[in-house]
């Protein structure tokens, strides 16, 4: 533990720490533009520089490591002038066109040149010009801003695996660009603007949309996947106007994947602001008091055998509470909250959950991904995935299509009876997991919704517990879910019981004309197309594929628009909240089932959020303790292989742009579906 | 039947024409005494005051009524609305009435009661009552404590007025306006009765609520006094009343001081011009220095008030009493002594 | 000496004196100016009726940039902004209710393209609350109409900004 | 879009060049891979030839690319079959660089960093092309005309013009850098003799 | 004065053969094994005994540098690099060391790489030496052929490969880092310091940088002892050193001589003379276009080794003499200097970056006079916010000629100014 002083304060640190990391401990200040504590070391800003005593020249505080009784000195006059002479050459080219720059009220640039720059300009010359470049349909360029300090370039090779970005020609000529004007096709490229500390790469969806200090800022949880990553979504009036990432260690880091981050314009869209009534065929408008009459007095002429719920994929824990209290009340045990069909949910917690935590996910040093393309389904944990590559050296197998996930990985096949040959040890795997001292195993959750889903799932487990995925510190046995309404759904037990009809059932009665009547909360992948003599209730924020075949769509709030609980594919329970108020006559769905409830004659015995949330930890303990990972016990299984089918494992995301209601609304999502998927399917089909 | 014609119908239409006469041409002074006042105010401050309205702003004060009739009345929810109403047709009644007495001429009075001058003091102190109703009906601090401040202003001025009139009434030896006009048809009272005239002036200001002694009203502290919650016609009786006060004290000063509608000396050129014409001008002096005294000095602070009013004024106008008494009985010349 | 004194207080002789200097007013020039028909003259940082001034060209000078809105103590100004078909950064909302305003100035001291300014122009009462409500066409045109004015105001005014 | 393949012969030195570096290493040989398509396509670089290197190197393109932008060697844009590169900086502007550069703008007809219309010529302006003692130089591709004078600058773009190759090197035929006029006049017995004169 | 048997370069001039059999002649490759046999450790102390300074500009002690490469590498591999980016304006002796007397060099490279222990080198030629770098290939094929590097070299037991490495013009690839990263396949853009080459350097192993004339002086020293090498020139600046004078003299040429030599004596004795004689002398810049010029006063006495020039606030730097007389415009001069460094700075720091192009600005048009004096302090600020603030040496080499400038000729800067003032009355008005 070295011991320096700085600025007159001794403090002790960890050795191989840098100068302006240990001022950070000392709560000592030093400006920085290229210096990110998460990217390498670049240097090239110079901001930082520090005096070293012993030392001639000032030394730039980001690169050099501490040693033994160095003494640093960070206000000297020398340093301030350095300081100021950096911040006059950055400035010289730099247009200051603040007022039309989005950048401007959030700019480290702004900021720095207020407090270490002079007020004005010895530069007589003319400025430099840059041409903008097109970095694809979310990224807004205004190169003459740059300063050239290379974090974007940083990021783009270390953390998103994708080398596009890199800077051209030389000195004072030097430009940020991609190869050949690409678009950044990565799904953590929305991070390049929260990265630029000047206002070069803004975000293209928010141009000119408001001034930061014009927002609201509301601290919330992103459902988009199941990562549940912290949000601030930020609000003027009644619209979100954008979303941006909170650090969270344990889940996002200072990330937020695209669709997270940019779909938030399809809040605005599409969305449903009054209920409606099936009459003559087409949905007309109405209100609430005819809409809900008409659902109970539906409810109550359908047989308890013959009715149905299904849950999406954005459903919150409270709406899900609600209508299965309902449904029970009813006497009916036909819902479900799997409506891609999986069967998952059977066993213990720890059977679908990310047992190893995102976090730990760095720690990993080989990983099987079954069926799973992280890239797409979680791309924050993919990001993780690819830090414990640059770190460790994590060696990735994918049993699955072939898919380029930003770090190399070695593909064993697409047929999931792989895992039977890896089980009995004939496998050359085998041989390195019972090596491996870390090794995770990452099943994606749309794997179990085939029909020999869980022999896939038995057979996972039983290889983790083969080749020592589970230790007392250590579970390395994970399903990778995909939507955030899902654990949530299973923690409050949202599935059927034994007499009660799954998904993969209520679709089938459905069909065969036997179901009389089917409440879809949120439920949108399902198809529907050949259900008839089914009353189908649609409640949903959104005008999608769910709401086009309702009989009744009561409208509902999506996750900015309510306080609501979120369990995360690691089982963290948590919170959103409210940053506006549901549009039109929308209601939070809680509320709505509760109001029903009344109508049908069984009142659910809560008549607030709270009292609604008391219940729900006290039936399921999970619930009393929030924004922590809980250690789940395991209990080993039955060692039964089951019988797996050789068809091969699919991608479960087709684009990644559009999963959901949400997305699917977005008009930048489509944007980015246009520029990057559409680009590439042609492709596949020009190649196949 | 003509009888009842010529003995009864006629003097009544002949006193209601009289009363339209007085009213009309009071009621025309007092606008064009607004005009005046602005304009008079504007002068000495080196603006040139209302002149849009007609050839040299001369329309002014009726546009000006005008607008005040057709703005809205406001009466304040929390007033005693009969009296809140009550109160400036009260006083602008009072201020009318009084002209009853007051001749312009030799023999045009319309009452030529022998108590003139008391029933001048009689109404001029009821006056108050107005005041005071106003102050109290609004229901709102300002202008309740207005309305205290003029009640005892004018109780206290009153004292000094009354005392300067007996010195009047010793030298005329009749309550008749009109003897008192006659009686100084050698030598207006002013000259050997300067001092009580000035404190009949300056008296006469605190009485009409004027600069530098309009604390009921003083806007800086009380907002407008006893008419802060007045509006529209109300407001504008109030209005009408102060300057209507203004002309009849004015008037009075003349009767009293400066011989009434006699000309300043008798003989030709002067004689000529008829008595209403002297009387108008000598009300007209008066009234512009009424305007100018506001023109040029400050507020009195209310404690200076009624200082004034009762030790120096009442002690002062006293002794006045009395020297004028000693000299006329010394000097054998009080009337019906011979 | 003392006698004189209270001599003159009592024949009131500073009232008097005070009177005649009031009197002798009356025949002095008028110094007001008989507005409407007479106006005076205005200073170049006079701060009348608000103007979105435009360039030669025709371009409106305002960038959205919100600075007068944020700075504006009185919450009279609302912006909405977007960009527009060329990619620049334009308003599409630019309301100030003059109800509101106080007429500091400060909107125009933020400006850092001299598009928001208070102009000359000071008459521009209205019968009604609701013309008081300006919108980005109103003031536009109120800066096409005093243009020139403004110009040579801002002209004047430059060496001490 | 440009069409680039490396010839079998250059593909077999690139593995060569390859060879020459570590394993996995082979991001080194950039410089000389690219070196190779720069010749082999005539004297610059197609993004065509860029995308084959960085395929061939296994680097992301826009890597090779930053690297092509940077050296001052590699032209990303076409030139002429005599690429002529006038030193300019400070030893060869003392002794009359200016002089050259106006020559061959007059003579050739073009400006800095233009090509005649028959792709002869490109004219350039470089900075120090490291023989100084030598000054003015000018270098025609790989060759270097060193102790120029207007007069000599203008033979060699005649001669180059007649599709001939001109005597490279000093034009005033100095021995290296040595002082003008050392070894003149006894060429045979330079080799141990020459210091003999050095001495005073 | 040099006697000729002391001179290292024997073939400075091209006259002789370059090939092994001629450099065999001159002694090259005599005993390389036995020299070899005598160890690491006697090796690097012989160099530290003889005082050698990096040739290549800095004028850091060999020995010493290569005393800090790990004696024990754990299995890693070290590297040899030999920096033959020779572009510093002024320098040329490179380019003859690789074109006549190349096996030197590569003898140089087999006993440095032997004292620091790699087994591989790697010499960056610089892009526009082609022909150098092909005669320089050839010498190595010789050597190879030979059995003198390559596997089991001079039969000394010790496995030797070098490799040439042609760079494709950027003169920031002299710097060492810099060359390293270009030598990787990058943008020549220098390293941050620390780690040193010495401790990860090429491909992260431990890497020696030196220069072209540091390497190519060994073999000799070693020969001939290293304390024949520090009996020639002045303690600490020991040996003979290869002088570039170029610029106005009557004969520019390279010549070898002692360190120490008067520059007087160096220009009148070899070159010729100043153009027009000593008296028509206006400056020198003594050490390649990064250090600062001193004028005809102190060149009059002044002597060219390390420690004498830095005392008159200039540098040795590559010992690469640009003479100018009186008929130079200094301050264009000094503008052209100004646009080579805008041109080669490699952009990526800041001070350097955005530094360069505005002193090259304003440069331009102190060289006209278009200027207001106030802006030559200001520019003398500018160098000053450049120098020291950077990663490399380049904002320093940008920053010093102009200091030097101001320094020795500020009236004249003045003078210029005043003079287009005088003929634009109204340009002038700022």
């Amino acid at each position: 533990m070295p011991k320096l002083i700085i600025d007159g304060k001794e403090i002790e640190v960890m050795p191989g720490l840098t100068i302006i990391q240990a001022c950070e401990q000392a709560g000592i200040e030093v400006p920085r533009f290229c210096y990110h504590e998460r990217l390498s070391v670049a240097g090239n800003c110079r901001m930082c520089l520090v005096e070293v005593e012993k030392s001639p020249k000032p030394v730039a505080s980001c690169v050099m490591p501490v040693s033994e009784g160095m003494v640093v000195k960070t206000q000297t006059d020398t340093i301030k002038k350095a300081r100021r002479g950096v911040m006059e050459f950055l400035l010289i080219n730099h247009p200051l066109d603040c007022p039309i720059c989005d950048q401007g009220g959030e700019c480290d640039l702004q900021d720095q040149a207020m407090a270490y720059g002079f007020d004005r300009s010895r530069y007589e010359e003319n400025k430099r010009a840059v041409q903008d470049k097109n970095f694809g349909p979310l990224i807004k360029t205004s190169m003459n801003r740059c300063i050239h300090c290379t974090r974007c370039i940083r990021f783009s090779t270390e953390i998103a695996g994708v080398p596009d970005i890199g800077a051209v020609g030389r000195g004072e000529k030097m430009e940020i660009t991609t190869y050949v004007e690409k678009a950044v096709a990565s799904e953590l490229s929305g991070n390049l603007i929260d990265i630029c500390p000047v206002g070069a790469l803004t975000s293209k969806p928010y141009a000119f949309a408001a001034r930061p200090w014009e927002l609201k800022k509301t601290h919330s949880i992103d459902v988009m996947d199941a990562v549940g990553s912290h949000i601030r979504v930020d609000t003027r009036g009644a619209k979100v106007l954008r979303i941006l990432p909170r650090i969270h260690e344990d889940i996002n880091e200072e990330w937020l994947a695209d669709k997270s981050r940019f779909a938030c314009d399809g809040l605005a869209r599409q969305r449903l602001d009054r209920p409606y009534i099936r009459k003559d065929g087409r949905l007309v408008p109405t209100t609430w008091a005819e809409a809900l009459a008409h659902t109970a007095q539906a409810i109550k002429k359908a047989q308890p055998t013959n009715m149905a719920a299904i849950a999406g994929d954005m459903a919150d824990v409270e709406a899900m509470f609600a209508l299965k209290e309902l449904w029970v009340s009813l006497g009916s045990n036909n819902f479900d909250c799997r409506q891609n069909g999986s069967l998952l949910g059977a066993g213990g917690r720890a059977t679908y959950l990310l047992n190893t935590t995102i976090n730990n996910l760095e720690k990993a040093d080989v990983c099987l991904l079954i069926g799973t393309n992280p890239r797409w389904e979680a791309p924050l944990i993919n990001a993780r995935l690819r830090k414990a590559y640059v770190q460790n050296g994590l060696k990735v197998f994918v049993i699955g299509p072939k898919i380029d996930l930003t770090y190399p990985a070695e593909y064993l096949g697409e047929s999931p009876t792989i895992l039977n040959e890896i089980t009995q040890g004939t496998h050359p795997l085998s041989t390195l997991l019972q090596q491996a001292k870390k090794p995770v195993l990452i099943l994606g959750e749309n794997v179990t919704s085939r029909s020999d889903g869980m022999e896939i799932h038995q057979t996972s487990m039983l290889i983790a517990e083969k080749f020592g995925f589970i230790k007392a510190d250590w579970n390395g046995f994970n399903v990778l879910h995909r939507a955030a309404s899902r654990v949530g759904g299973l923690d409050i037990g949202f599935i059927p019981s034994e007499q009660g009809k799954s998904t993969r059932q209520i679709l089938a009665a459905a069909k065969s004309g036997q179901l009389s009547l089917l409440y879809l909360l949120g439920a949108d992948e399902l198809d529907l197309q050949d259900v008839n003599n089914c009353f189908i209730i649609y409640q949903g924020h959104h005008g999608d594929i769910g709401a086009h075949r309702a009989d009744v769509v009561l409208p509902g709030a999506a996750y900015t628009e309510k306080d609501a609980t979120y369990v995360n594919t690691e089982g963290r329970i948590q919170q959103t909240r409210m940053a506006t108020l549901p549009p039109g006559e929308a209601k939070e769905d809680w509320r709505i089932i509760r109001a029903l409830s009344e109508l049908v004659g069984k009142t659910l015995s809560f008549s607030n959020r709270h009292q609604l949330q008391q219940m729900i930890s006290k039936k399921h303990a999970v619930f009393q303790q929030k924004n922590i990972v809980a250690v789940q016990g395991w209990v080993m299984g039955s060692g039964r292989v089951g019988n797996i089918t050789p068809a091969p494992l699919k991608d479960a995301v087709v684009n990644y742009y559009m999963t959901d209601p949400i997305s699917r609304a977005s008009e930048t999502m489509a944007a980015c579906t246009a520029a990057f998927v559409q680009p590439n399917q042609q492709e596949n089909k020009a190649h196949g | 039947m003509a009888e009842f014609l010529s003995e009864y119908l006629w003097p009544l239409v002949l006193l209601i024409l009289q009363v339209v006469a007085i009213i009309v041409a009071l009621l025309i002074a007092v606008a064009y005494l607004t005009y005046a006042e602005r304009k008079v105010l504007a002068a000495i401050q080196l603006r040139r005051g209302p002149n849009v309205v007609g050839p040299f702003g001369l329309l002014q004060p009726f546009a000006d009524g005008l607008k005040l009739l057709t703005k809205e009345t406001i009466i304040p929810t929390v007033a005693n609305k009969v009296i809140f109403i009550t109160a400036p047709i009260l006083t602008f009644g009072l201020s009318l009435a009084a002209w009853a007495v007051i001749p312009v001429n030799d023999g045009w009075v319309m009452a030529d009661i022998n108590v003139g001058i008391l029933y001048l003091f009689a109404i001029s102190s009821l006056g108050v009552y107005g005041i005071i109703m106003a102050g109290w009906a609004s229901n709102s601090k300002y202008p309740f404590l207005g309305a205290l401040r003029s009640a005892a202003q004018m109780v206290s001025y009153e004292v000094s007025i009354g005392l300067v009139l007996i010195t009047v009434l010793l030298c005329v030896g009749s309550l008749n306006l009109s003897d008192i006009v006659r009686a100084q048809q050698g030598l207006w009272f002013v000259l050997p009765l300067f001092p009580m005239f000035v404190v009949f002036f300056i008296s006469a200001l605190a009485e009409t609520n004027r600069t530098p002694f309009d604390l009921p009203e003083a806007e800086a502290e009380l907002v407008a006094g006893f008419f802060s919650e007045y509006s529209s016609m109300s407001f504008a009786m109030f209005y009408l009343a102060e300057y209507a006060n203004m002309i009849l004290m004015s008037t009075l000063m003349s009767i009293l001081f400066l011989g009434g509608w006699l000309p300043p000396l008798n003989i030709a050129p002067f004689t000529d011009i008829p008595g209403p014409i002297w009387l108008g001008l000598k009300v007209a002096c008066i009234l512009f220095c009424f305007i100018w005294i506001r023109a040029t000095f400050p507020r009195y602070r209310y404690d200076q008030l009624m200082r004034l009013g009762w030790k120096v004024f009442l002690p002062f106008s006293l002794f006045w009493v009395v020297l004028t008494a000693g000299v006329l009985l010394y000097a054998g010349w009080l009337p019906g002594q011979s | 000496m003392r006698f004189r004194e209270t001599i003159k207080t009592f024949l009131l002789w500073e009232l008097v004196k005070g009177m005649l200097a009031s009197f002798r007013h009356i025949f002095r020039p008028r110094v007001t100016l008989n507005y409407p028909y007479e106006k005076g003259p205005l200073s170049p940082r006079f701060r009348g009726e608000h103007a979105l001034r435009r360039y030669p060209n025709g371009e409106e000078r305002c960038i959205a940039c919100k600075l007068c809105e944020a700075v504006c103590p009185a919450l009279a100004i609302t912006i909405e902004a977007e960009p527009r078909d060329d990619g620049s950064r334009r308003t599409t909302r630019y309301d100030i209710d003059m109800t509101k305003c106080i007429y500091c100035g400060l909107c125009q001291e933020a400006c850092p393209v001299d598009a928001i300014v208070e102009g000359p122009n000071f008459e521009f009462a209205t019968e009604t609350r609701e013309e008081l409500v300006y919108t980005k066409d109103k003031l536009l045109a109120n800066g096409d109409r005093w243009e020139a004015q403004i110009a040579q105001s801002l002209q004047a005014d430059a060496p001490y900004r | 879009m440009e069409q680039f393949e490396f010839t079998p012969a250059n593909l077999k030195t690139i593995g060569e060049i390859i060879k020459k570096y570590p394993a996995g290493r082979q991001a080194s040989a950039v410089l000389p891979v690219l070196d190779l398509a720069q010749r082999q396509a005539g004297g610059w670089l197609s993004s065509a030839a860029i995308e084959q290197v960085a395929q061939i190197l296994q680097m992301p393109p826009i890597r090779v690319y930053e690297v092509a932008s940077f050296y001052s060697m590699f032209n990303l844009k076409p030139v002429g079959r005599n690429h002529i590169q006038v030193c300019r900086t400070t030893p060869c502007w003392l002794r009359g660089a200016d002089r050259l550069t106006e020559l061959c703008k007059t003579k050739l007809g073009i400006n800095k960093g233009q090509t005649t219309p028959d792709q002869q010529f490109t004219l350039s302006e470089v900075e120090c092309l490291g023989a100084c003692c030598n000054a003015p130089i000018v270098q025609i591709n790989d060759d270097v005309y060193e102790d120029l004078t207007p007069d000599s600058l203008s033979k060699i773009l005649d001669e180059l013009k007649a599709g001939k190759q001109p005597m490279t090197g000093s034009q005033t035929n100095r021995q290296g850098s040595a002082p003008e006029g050392m070894f003149i006049s006894d060429d045979q017995q330079a080799g141990s003799s020459k210091q003999n004169q050095q001495k005073t | 004065m040099l006697h000729q048997q002391d001179k290292v370069f024997k073939n400075l001039y091209g006259l002789l053969d370059w090939r092994l059999e001629g450099a065999r002649k001159r002694g090259i490759w005599d005993n390389t094994k036995e020299l070899l046999s005598k160890g690491r450790d006697w090796i690097i102390d012989e160099i530290k005994k003889s005082d050698l300074r990096g040739r290549g500009g800095a004028g850091f002690s060999t020995g010493m540098k290569w005393s800090f490469m790990p004696k024990d590498l754990q299995g890693k591999s070290a590297y040899l690099v030999v920096n033959a980016d020779e572009s510093e304006p002024g320098t040329c002796k490179d380019r003859e060391i690789l074109r006549f007397d190349p096996h030197l060099l590569v003898e140089g490279c087999l006993i440095a790489a032997f004292a620091i222990g790699a087994q591989t080198g790697y010499i960056y030629v610089r892009g526009e030496f082609y022909h150098e770098a092909q005669r320089l290939q050839q010498a190595i094929d010789e050597a190879y052929a030979a059995g003198l590097i390559g596997k089991n070299a001079c039969s000394s037991g010790f496995d030797f490969n070098l490799y040439v490495h042609r760079g494709a013009g950027a003169y920031i690839c002299g710097e060492e880092t810099a060359l390293l990263e270009s030598l990787e396949g990058k943008k020549g853009m220098p390293r941050l310091k620390p780690p040193f080459p010495a401790a990860m350097g090429l491909y992260g192993a431990p890497t020696t940088i030196n220069n072209v004339e540091t390497v190519a002086v060994t073999p000799t020293i070693l020969r001939r002892g290293a304390a024949w090498w520090s009996g020639l020139g002045r303690p600490k600046n020991t040996g003979t050193k290869i002088f570039s004078i170029s610029g106005h003299v009557n004969k520019p040429c390279n010549v070898e001589e002692q360190m120490g030599i008067p520059l007087r004596e160096l220009i009148e004795r070899y070159a010729g003379g100043v153009r027009g004689g000593w008296d028509n002398l206006l400056a020198v810049i003594p050490g390649g276009s990064s250090v600062p010029m001193i004028p005809k006063s102190i060149c009059d006495t002044v002597l060219m080794d390390f420690d004498s020039l830095r005392e008159v606030k200039s540098g040795l730097g590559t010992a690469a003499v640009i003479v100018m007389d009186k008929s130079t415009d200094l301050i264009a001069a000094i503008a052209r200097l100004s646009h080579f460094y805008m041109h080669e700075s490699c952009g990526q720091c800041t001070p350097c970056r955005e530094g360069t192009g505005w002193m090259w600005r304003v440069m331009e048009r102190l060289t006209i006079g278009n200027a207001d004096i106030r802006e030559i302090d200001m520019l003398l600020d500018v160098s000053r916010q450049v120098e020291g603030h950077t990663i490399c040496a380049l904002g320093d080499a940008a920053a010093w000629p102009i200091q030097g400038l101001i320094r020795h000729f500020r009236p004249e800067i003045e003078q210029r100014i005043a003079n287009h003032r005088i003929k634009h009355p109204a340009v002038a008005v700022n």
